[in-house]
């Protein structure tokens, strides 16, 4: 029980304090509510527009959820290959980098002009914008397995294959759950800016990215501060994910767990 | 503790081995990048049955002159043959680093099973066979600990029982019982030697005792530093099989004098 | 040195273009230094709304259209319109010849690229019944250009020319013509009107000099400025742009209808606010009359 | 020489292949050049809208400056915070999250009210968009220090600074620099978007952003391409700057490097 | 080479030293998590002037107990009390892990001066008194060397000269040298016991040699295992200084027969 409440305590006192400041602001500052509209206002705005809030997210759920899941595979593949073969390493890796660095407001279009309207483009905007974090972590942490234990594996003859799953992908595991993590919590973005471009503007398919345009543009300030904070919450799920995961599999082992033990 | 069943049972399930690699190094150096020489020139024939120690000074390149042999660091020059019968380049080798190595995400029997299933042996045999080594060097207790909750001790016979599992041809093992007080290591001594005739791989030791080296060798090899050369070689022609009571007899203890006087002979050289 | 010049900013919609050419023209020709003013054009670009701002007072003037100015005054935004520039809005919908679209009404069941927050959308799709399938508005051309069947909305001054540039033949239809028809306009916040009465005025009078010499005098003022500040627009594309708005009667509208340059007509404003109300885009009560300068 | 073949090698050869395929894709499914336009295109587009071009990538190279080493610091400095207190990690990580994840599409009109427009919020823009990443990555690096070299601090009773400063950070440095990557190539994207809706849309304060958003406007798409390139290759500096201090760094103990000596 | 002039040159800048922290521990109970009793009911004084040397089998508890007084691992029950005349809580330690530990990203000297630096000396006598203690050690040649360009041994050597540079008021030493050969061995025993007499640190150590232990202790603490306790202490009563001379003494030999004894019938217990 106290480790529950040592666990809730801090971040309850953080929140309640950052509420505390920003009821103040606006009330020192006298901040009109299109500019800073205060917690109560968020709240009502959040359930006058429940409907359309929760279609949008569960739209857009959906669109993390494979945007996530096919980042996490595509990423832990090209990982595998890029440390594999240091040709494939050299050889792609500049490319892999373009296509990161390509601004996806470029992108957009012509993934639109490929994948068409909808859901399978605002899926590929969110992998292009979540697969690196993965692939530069999990590559990183696939290469920076000890020496030591890769002479153990060179020793008993080793196939590739087997060193690549029985040892440097445990070895790499908390590089490539710190990507997963940083992933987790672009895939929002990345599903939200699909919407705004890829996405569609009407009835239950729209998603929070449109729900967020709209509401922007009719100055419906608190709601589209609903709509922020409910894609947070997606996020959350997210990384909540990722954190048990995280847990599940180094807590028995990994310095970043030895303490509680 | 030390279990004799164990170490008897263990090759039941292999066909009768003639698998007889011998090895041949020549003129063989090794330079890590630019530096100094680190070993110079070792012209060394490793016979069927041999079992060498490897005894010098720190620093000398013993653990270079095991990795070299594993194939885990590249020769400068010079030439290792592994005289096998079997098509592959090199033999099955069973390797006991200085530092345990082993996987912190594995318990202590999965690190065990490990070279087992590296070879494509089925979970099940392999789980017999880690077992019945893990018994043997007397962890059976903690067989489920990760590497972490286990004292360096510990640490080291699970790593030995790693490379015992695969029953090897070749077994390579650098200061393997460092880390044991005297009672564990003359045990682990009498077991591997047990496990070598019924494994019969061709070995070769790095160790600082002088006993340990003359108990278990056919030969001891004397190194000498800067660069590493093979200093003296000292045949041990105590007869096989060796027990506690070996330890007793005048021969040996004059092959250990004769072992210690050449390590000081060696060392007023310096 | 002459007298103190009073600081104003400006914030336009997009980046400099003959579409704002009138007050480029005022900035050239010196009429706002003239009335005592010294103004800044600021860009806004096209991602953001720029009413909050004006309601914050940091910035002084801004382009919008009246309909949206209301809608803002609605959630509490202490804005007011004070005069208009263009009398219809440009912005329309265009597709390509082959697409048998002839009037808005064709446009049912069709997948439209729309601004979701135009109130026309919301005109065409509750008040006209019309049932559109909306996708968002990303400003490019390219989708366009590769598929015969895209409709998109469009400044009828601007897309056109740039895919009749590249061989592409695009129609349009004014969505003015849905019977929703808001000012393009100059607003700022009550605040100001208030406290600078007299800065408003000389901006609307320099404004509506430089939009008047615009399109009937000798625009090149205007136009090099323009193609100083964003290279973009080359002169064979600002005279396009300055074309289609004279094509258009934008600036002047329809004299037959009672439109005059710089002047809002009750009725019409009247009109928006009834049609805005019925639409439920009005959050507070609003008071059309109190809403604009006229 | 011969390191130096296999350097360029690969990523030539993957490289014409690419723009191989490339020409063969137009040419076979006839795509115009709206859609798709052909390399050459791309570089006769991009001589022709030279001065735009480097104009507003100075532009874009100063906000990415700005956002990237602001975020370098920031991020450093709070995941040093997050690993000195335990208290603090669990009472702002899950807000830092929040922060994370709150749509940008969202945020920027709040931060140009608070900023004003131009360079201010592109940079904070670009700043919230890197800023994860380092934080994410430091964070769990500063938390992995191996549990036998923390007791040799304790045992020499290292103050908690020199404990940070001496072994942590250290510790953490091939974490932090793969966090520093997934920033650097995020920093043009933070950049571009920040253009797009805080920037200056003329003269020499007009960011690639704008450049991307006019020629895109104007289908201009050959230009289109060769802004995006040019924002790739704004991103390929700031990549091989962290290269560069990963090698610096890292080569002489780091298992990453094991392999070349 | 072990060399005696860095050893006696080594307290020069010392004010005289009159620190004697002796350590007092009172039923000492100690389990990780919830697993079996690894230490249980030690009781132990330490006076001002002892070294006390540990042995028993792999596993019983000596590196826990060392880690206890280091205050590297909480105690489940009992008392560890210092009773040293500083004001701070506890002595200045050294601590030679039974793993090097050296930070991979410094070398050999920047990890010597490291523990000095922690306690705010400046750079330079830092650096001073770090090449004293590495010279001692023999790895003058390497000094600039990064931890994995270094052999086994030579990374517990700088091991133990990182321990030593702080002149510590209690040397925890956790089998130091069971990595090295026995001549260096020799040497390195020596120079602790010279080094000992100048920094006057009250010193525990690990180690499985038992006349390692003889030659070292002015106590040795048998201790048996499952779970930890001191099966026996045996004082060894003889005089200081003691050099290589000092093994001849047939007293030595005894002492050293009395310590196998004991493990032996330890062993035989169990
Ligand atoms: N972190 C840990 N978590 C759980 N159990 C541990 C941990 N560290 C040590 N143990 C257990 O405590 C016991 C004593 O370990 P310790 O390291 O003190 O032994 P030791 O006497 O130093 O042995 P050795 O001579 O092999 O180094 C062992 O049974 C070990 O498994
Ligand atoms: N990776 C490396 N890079 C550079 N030099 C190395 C490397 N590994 C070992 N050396 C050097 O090679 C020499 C021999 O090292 P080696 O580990 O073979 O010694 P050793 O005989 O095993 O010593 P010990 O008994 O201390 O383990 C040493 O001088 C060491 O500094
Ligand atoms: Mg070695
Ligand atoms: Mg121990």
């Amino acid at each position: 029980m106290n480790a529950t409440v040592s666990r809730i305590f801090p971040p309850a006192i953080v929140g309640v304090s950052l509420i505390a400041i920003w009821y103040l602001v606006i009330y020192l500052f006298d901040i009109p509510i299109f500019q800073l509209p205060a917690p109560h206002d968020i709240i009502e705005a959040g359930s006058q527009e429940q409907s359309t809030l929760i279609s949008g997210a569960l739209q857009t759920t959906l669109a993390c959820l494979i945007g996530f899941f096919t980042s996490l595979l595509g990423g832990v593949l090209i990982s595998v290959l890029l440390a594999y073969s240091s040709w494939a390493y050299k050889g792609f890796y500049p490319y892999i980098l373009l296509l990161k660095m390509m601004p996806v407001i470029v992108l957009a279009p012509i993934i639109i002009l490929w994948f068409g309207q909808g859901l399978a483009s605002i899926t590929v905007i969110t992998f292009l914008i979540c697969f690196f974090p993965i692939v530069a972590n999990t590559t990183m942490g696939l290469c920076s397995t000890d020496k030591n234990l890769v002479d153990v594996f060179r020793v008993y003859n080793s196939s590739a294959r087997d060193e690549m799953l029985k040892l440097r992908i445990p070895y790499a595991m908390p590089y490539f759950l710190t990507g997963l993590k940083v992933a987790a919590a672009l895939t929002p973005i990345g599903a939200l800016y699909g919407d705004t471009v890829a996405g569609m503007g009407s009835g239950s398919d729209a998603g929070l990215g449109f729900v967020v345009v709209v509401f922007s543009s009719q100055l419906k300030i608190p709601a589209l501060y609903a709509a922020a904070f409910t894609a947070c919450f997606i996020g959350f799920l997210f990384v909540s994910l990722v954190n048990i995961l995280h847990w599940r599999l180094l807590h028995k082992w990994h310095d970043s767990y030895a303490q509680s033990n | 503790m030390p279990n004799l069943t164990a170490a008897t049972a263990l090759s039941d399930s292999e066909e009768i081995r003639t698998a007889d690699p011998a090895v041949s190094i020549q003129g063989l150096y090794k330079q890590y990048g630019n530096g100094p020489t680190v070993l110079n020139n070792i012209n060394l024939e490793i016979a069927e049955d041999d079992f060498i120690g490897l005894i010098g000074p720190s620093g000398c390149g013993k653990s270079t002159l095991l990795k070299l042999l594993g194939g885990l660091e590249s020769k400068t020059k010079g030439d290792i043959q592994f005289l096998t019968q079997q098509t592959s380049p090199r033999p099955k080798m069973g390797f006991v680093f200085q530092d345990a190595n082993l996987m912190p995400w594995l318990t202590v029997i999965a690190n065990v099973m490990l070279p087992l299933e590296l070879n494509g042996a089925s979970k099940q045999e392999a789980e017999r066979k880690a077992i019945q080594l893990i018994e043997m060097v007397g962890l059976g207790h903690v067989k489920n600990h990760y590497p972490r909750q286990l004292s360096g001790g510990m640490r080291m016979r699970a790593s030995i029982a790693r490379a015992l599992t695969i029953e090897p041809q070749l077994l390579l093992l650098d200061e393997p019982f460092g880390a044991l007080d005297e009672m564990t290591r003359d045990d682990l001594n009498e077991e591997l030697l047990k496990l070598k005739q019924l494994q019969a791989w061709v070995g070769v030791f790095v160790t600082h005792s002088v006993t340990e080296a003359v108990f278990l060798s056919s030969r001891v090899l004397v190194m000498s530093a800067n660069p590493g050369e093979i200093y003296r070689e000292i045949p041990i022609d105590l007869p096989f099989p060796r027990t506690s009571e070996t330890r007793n007899l005048p021969e040996f203890q004059q092959k250990v004098v004769e072992v210690s006087q050449t390590l000081h002979e060696l060392r007023n050289l310096a | 040195d002459g007298p103190q010049l009073e600081k104003v900013l400006l914030m336009t919609d997009w980046y400099p273009q003959p579409e704002h050419g009138g007050f480029y023209q005022a900035l050239a020709k010196g009429y706002y230094e003239q009335e005592g003013l010294e103004v800044e054009i600021r860009s806004g670009a096209n991602m953001r709304d720029i009413r909050s701002p004006v309601a914050l007072g940091q910035v002084d003037f801004a382009i919008g259209t009246s309909d949206t100015t209301l809608i803002g005054i609605g959630r509490g935004l202490p804005l007011v319109g004070l005069f208009p520039y263009f009398q219809h809005d440009p912005q329309c919908v265009m597709f390509h010849p082959e697409n048998n679209v002839e009037t808005l009404n064709d446009l049912d069941g069709r997948t439209v690229m729309l601004q979701s927050s135009l109130s026309y959308t919301e005109y065409m799709t509750k008040t006209l019944g019309i049932k559109m399938n909306l996708i968002p508005l990303d400003f490019s051309l390219a989708r366009f250009a590769t598929d015969k069947d895209f409709i998109q909305q469009c400044f009828v001054t601007s897309e056109p020319i740039h895919l009749a540039n590249q061989g592409v033949e695009a129609q349009v239809i004014l969505l003015s013509e849905s019977g929703f028809d808001p000012y393009r306009h100059i607003f700022t916040s009550q605040q100001t009107l208030q406290q600078r009465p007299e800065v408003a005025a000389a901006f609307k009078r320099a404004s509506i000099k430089g939009w008047q010499e615009f399109v009937e005098g000798d625009p090149a003022p205007a136009l090099t400025l323009i193609n100083q500040l964003n290279p973009q627009q080359t002169p064979e594309l600002m005279a396009k742009t300055l074309r289609a708005i004279k094509q258009y009667r934008l600036v002047k509208g329809n004299d037959a209808q009672g439109d005059q340059l710089g002047q809002y007509q009750a009725t019409r404003l009247q009109a928006q606010y009834e049609q805005l109300n019925k639409l439920g885009l009005l959050d507070l009560p609003v008071s059309w009359d109190s809403s604009f300068q006229y």
